[in-house]
């Protein structure tokens, strides 16, 4: 079934919204790191995953999802943070290294926990998919109809890891759904050089669980898709496997110079914009200028609401270092 | 095994258990009281265990809450800290500590480090058992220790009970406590007949829940001339080794650590304050191991030294299949007996 | 196609000798441990685990290998490594622990390597595969035509190193061959318990590999997809995914009481035993009993030598524990 | 150093290399000296490796000797351990240390084990690269060190060279060893541009081939009073704060382990013996760690000491993210001149 018409708008704003967080984070990220990039400086410091042109994935998984329901992410997980409903303040002063961030600047942009709303993500390839066939368990023990999705890049379907998770979820028929972000890329590895068949959608009859491809980064498909196996999933059919066809705007982080990307493949993708591509339609579906720019500066506030907390944020005290080991 | 010694001296008749039927007990009372505790593992569930530590649980409880998994230890470890981030108290085996190098990730950075990353509001209550050591020709992929490979990454709670008493009491600790607990079980004092079993690990248990702290140490032989600690399996040796000493008029006090982590450094430092003598006796490797953090540990510290303190353990190769080259590699308490009087060759001369 | 009559007798001979070896072995297993079993006594301490009822997939996958072919096994191995051709005195004493082992002792049962023919196995479930990728990938840039076979059991078929095997293997296109001893349980969890799909073999389209069901522990079955495969592989065709219905007539290791273990399964399987259905098989084929009573001769003499050699051989000096940890 | 000193003073004009471009081309003359040298791991081929250990490696000698290969760590290395079976010298790079957890058994018990499972039969000429170490806020599963996670298991070396000398003398060393070298390369040294690095790292290199020995110390400063013993990026610190120290009158003699296993025991004692004064200074985490054993090894021999040994560490704690939380935790100079200056107090006051 197509999505209704507000859950295209909202799906439309969580896009804008990782967009342009993730538009701001770029320019933060890049202060005192100028003209000499490195790392270790400026208010963002650490490794930086961006996901423009993935959010499609996000956000049509997500759109199925109740606060109830557990995520597992990635290293590049804004996306799937925002969709998933993820404190959009205290995620953004957490990448800030802040006293205020997720967990008082103790993770990072890479290990992003909200307890509220049951999302997390890791800087291990493929390591939350064992947690999401627990949570998805839990759920189950506990009789509740929640689902458990866990988020994985197509480099990640060829560590071990993988083949654990989907064979247990599905001897243990646990809700979860597992949906790959196929963006071609594993850092500078291409899907096609590390990965022995082109879809790893296939790979589901290896589990007897259904597998489903989703091409050209097609939000609608995607969440009709997600629709089905989160339906299935929450009336006891068992675990799915998604995989969809997405790009990667940027370099596998920023201060990637991609030099392994054929020429041509970023400036095609990019007039393949999902957030053009996906304002286009719903303009086509009867969206208005207005209602487009009413949702836009909504999240454009947003995002520089959040940006302006995380900066007035204090840091934390070094003492804090030592609290929380154990809880 | 002070708290043993009280325990017997009260109850009566005892209850001699294994430490494989005190760690089922303690898992079944824990069940029967929160059906939020579950078991996961591999062949935990008609088998009861390799090593006997969910004997009956099947049958008890069902298929629901007694796993077993398939040789999937990454996912199941994994599915284990989702389970306890989502409120559940799973209890999950590795069969043998030797495993870890499948699933480490899953242990020390997935569930130690879940507290941590979101800053106290996920926890994960989980206990991860496993057995460890040699002694009876299992070769080297399935007799290490290992102690130390845990124990120096943050977030890991590791405890190893030298007796059914501690066993039981830990267990129920561990099961209790909100973050990840490693439990490890030495094989060789776990009581299953076809192991062979030190018959000091076999003592009287209550019936009723009781708990041993983690982080704490037992002295559970007190001494004044030198301090032995050991852990699971050599501080049966170092008892051994006491007797013998006590008898050449050197009276050594016994430290039974209990917990690798956190270490019971007040315990080490008040014994070896009194005795300024220290063995560590430790089946794990010799090098970087737990041996090497009780000398340092207590070497900060300001003790006028009667001698150097030394550590048995065992060596740093593989741990060798042949009785006729594993055995002699072994802390033993002749060795404990001959380094000792060496430490304190001033009383004995 | 089907075997030649001498390889026939060959592979028969080769079966007979892992069992007559197997029921030595045990014997001298046991000595030490009556009344009360306790591992840690006798000649043979450590776990013992018994591969009775396997021959017919050690026996008919090596018959299509050389020694400068590779074969990386678990610790169920006896029949493989006699199958391979490892030299069965040293085999023997390294069981025993003795000088004379294969590794003077340092191995044990578990660990069983001789380099002469390029076989080794291991006591960590799937540990073989990815070595056996490696000695493929070897043979492929010294350009060789030998080829890798791991063996392993079906339960390991759900460990993450399979996967990750079997797609590295069908990315480098390796002459391996992975062969799934499928006995049914993995210590006490019986296959149907512990993975998604009936057969394992249906997993090689994954990799985009072949996969081939062998049933009914037939002999003649399991050389001819074994020769398929060996001959792909030495063809550059790269890998090849084999299951094999197998059964495991003793316990997952001497001392299992085996009460998991429905009633009447072992005495079914040993009414099949494959060493009494080839040995019909070939008598139909006219195989004379003074033949057989002559392979079968010559399988015990070589038995009883090998039980001399070890017992015979010296136990080594302790010093020896500290030599070879490098090479 | 004292050798890189020595380079430095007879060669003319310098080639100052990062530790990347030495290792890279360490490796590249191995490739072109023996074929049977090969390189696999993740993105090492037309990235030239994520921390330019394997630059230009791919255009030099192809697709075939330079593998790019799946995020399958325990395949790939697994697939190290059967090529150097069959003679192949095999170069892996696990990209950060912190992944050993997905594929530590093929690293510990099958590369490390395979000469002596085989008795000597079978060797395992392979080195594993991977980096280690953070300060630069990549957070709690991209900064470990882990050194003694290694160092604690037999059948490994591991080496990690302060500077890119040592660098390439120690990958050649390593590549021609025919057993497991652990190759650790520490982040802060590693002259990336996009890491900054610490400029001690980049030295002279001479173009030709030679080694450094594995398993040997180096004096990278002599002195009377203290012996600092540092590794990677910590010998730099140790460094600097002897500078301070000597303004003040102490002498600090700092020791470049260089090699963790096997450790230069001699070394140590030998300094030790003559200062009487001892700080280890390792960036991993504190307890069961490098600098446990440094000590405990050091108090085990007869020293007198001055003052009891100490030693400054990351603590018991998951690398935190934020640069506030991060930075004052890692070791440093200052803290390294405020111990010094303690334990040598009598000679301050
Ligand atoms: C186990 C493990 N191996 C390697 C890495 C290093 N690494 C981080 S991201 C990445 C590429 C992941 O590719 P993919 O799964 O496709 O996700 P993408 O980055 O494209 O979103 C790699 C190799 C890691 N974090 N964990
Ligand atoms: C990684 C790992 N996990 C668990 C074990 C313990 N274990 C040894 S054999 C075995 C069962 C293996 O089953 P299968 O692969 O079917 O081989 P079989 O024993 O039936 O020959 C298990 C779980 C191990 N050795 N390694
Ligand atoms: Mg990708
Ligand atoms: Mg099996």
């Amino acid at each position: 079934m197509p999505a209704e018409r507000d859950v295209r708008l909202r799906m439309y704003e969580q896009m804008v919204t990782s967009r342009y967080f993730e538009e701001a984070i770029k320019l933060a990220y890049l202060e005192g790191k100028q003209p000499l990039f490195n790392m270790a400086k400026g208010p963002i410091p650490g490794e930086m995953h961006l996901s423009s042109g993935q959010e499609p994935c996000a956000v049509g998984v997500c759109a199925h999802l109740r606060h109830d329901d557990s995520v597992t992410a990635t290293h590049r997980a804004h996306h799937i943070a925002i969709a998933k409903g993820v404190a959009l303040n205290a995620m953004t002063a957490e990448i800030f290294g802040k006293r205020d961030g997720l967990s008082g600047g103790r993770g990072g942009h890479m290990h992003l926990f909200d307890s509220a709303v049951n999302f997390c993500c890791s800087g291990i390839v493929a390591q939350g998919m064992g947690p999401a066939v627990g949570a998805a368990l839990a759920a189950k023990l506990a009789g509740s109809d929640a689902v458990a999705v866990s988020f994985i890049g197509e480099g990640a379907a060829n560590q071990g890891a993988f083949h654990e998770s989907l064979n247990l979820a599905a001897v243990w028929k646990a809700p979860v759904i597992f949906v790959i972000e196929d963006n071609a890329w594993g850092i500078s590895v291409a899907k096609r050089t590390s990965t022995a068949i082109a879809r790893n959608s296939d790979r589901a009859a290896a589990y007897g669980m259904p597998g489903r491809f989703v091409p050209d980064n097609d939000i609608d498909a995607i969440y009709d898709a997600a629709g089905d196996a989160v339906h299935r999933a929450r009336a006891g059919g068992g675990p799915t496997l998604i995989e969809i066809e997405t790009w990667r705007l940027e370099g596998h982080f920023m201060g990637d110079a991609e030099g392994y990307r054929p020429g041509g493949e970023v400036a095609d993708l990019q007039a393949r914009d999902p957030l053009i591509v996906y304002r286009r339609r719903l303009a086509d579906a009867g969206i208005s200028v207005v209602e487009f720019e009413s949702i836009e500066r909504r999240a454009g506030r947003a995002v520089a609401d959040a940006l302006e907390f995380a900066r007035k944020s204090d840091y934390p005290a070094v003492e804090s270092a030592f609290e929380t080991v154990f809880s | 095994m002070t708290a043993t010694a009280t325990a017997t001296a009260t109850a009566a008749p005892t209850r001699r258990l294994t430490i494989a039927k005190a760690m089922s007990e303690a898992i079944g009372l824990s069940m029967d009281a929160d059906p939020k505790v579950i078991v996961l593992g591999e062949d935990i569930g008609a088998l009861g265990g390799v090593f006997g530590t969910t004997q009956g649980l099947l049958e008890r409880f069902g298929a629901a809450r007694v796993r077993d998994t398939p040789i999937s230890e990454t996912a199941f470890i994994g599915a284990a800290v989702g389970l306890a981030a989502a409120g559940m108290r799973p209890i999950v085996e590795l069969m043998f500590v030797d495993f870890f190098g499948v699933c480490m990730d899953a242990i020390y950075n997935l569930a130690a480090k879940q507290s941590y990353f979101s800053g106290g509001h996920v926890c994960c209550p989980m206990v991860l058992m496993t057995s460890v050591g040699g002694g009876y020709g299992d070769a080297g992929q399935h007799s290490q220790c290992l102690y130390a490979t845990f124990a120096h990454l943050p977030g890991l709670k590791v405890v190893m009970p030298s007796n059914a008493y501690d066993a039981k009491g830990l267990m129920l600790s561990a099961i209790a406590d909100a973050n990840p607990v490693v439990f490890m079980f030495h094989k060789a004092l776990q009581g299953m007949g076809w192991l062979g079993t030190v018959p000091g690990s076999i003592v009287h248990v209550p019936s009723e829940m009781y708990t041993v702290p983690i982080g704490r140490a037992a002295t559970v032989r007190p001494g004044r001339d030198i301090t032995l600690v050991g852990l699971g399996l050599t501080v049966h040796l170092a008892l051994q080794a006491a007797t013998t000493l006590a008898a050449q008029g050197i009276e050594a006090e016994v430290i039974d650590l209990r917990s690798i982590a956190p270490l019971d450094r007040e315990a080490i430092a008040a014994s070896v304050a009194k005795t300024r003598r220290l063995i560590v006796v430790d089946d794990d490797y010799r090098s970087f191991g737990v041996s090497a953090e009780v000398i340092a540990g207590a070497c900060e510290g300001d003790v006028d030294w009667l001698s150097a303190p030394a550590r048995i353990t065992h060596p740093d190769v593989p741990i060798p299949y042949s009785p006729a080259l594993e055995h002699p590699l072994l802390p033993s308490a002749a060795k404990i007996v001959e380094a000792s009087t060496r430490l304190c060759h001033d009383k004995v001369e």
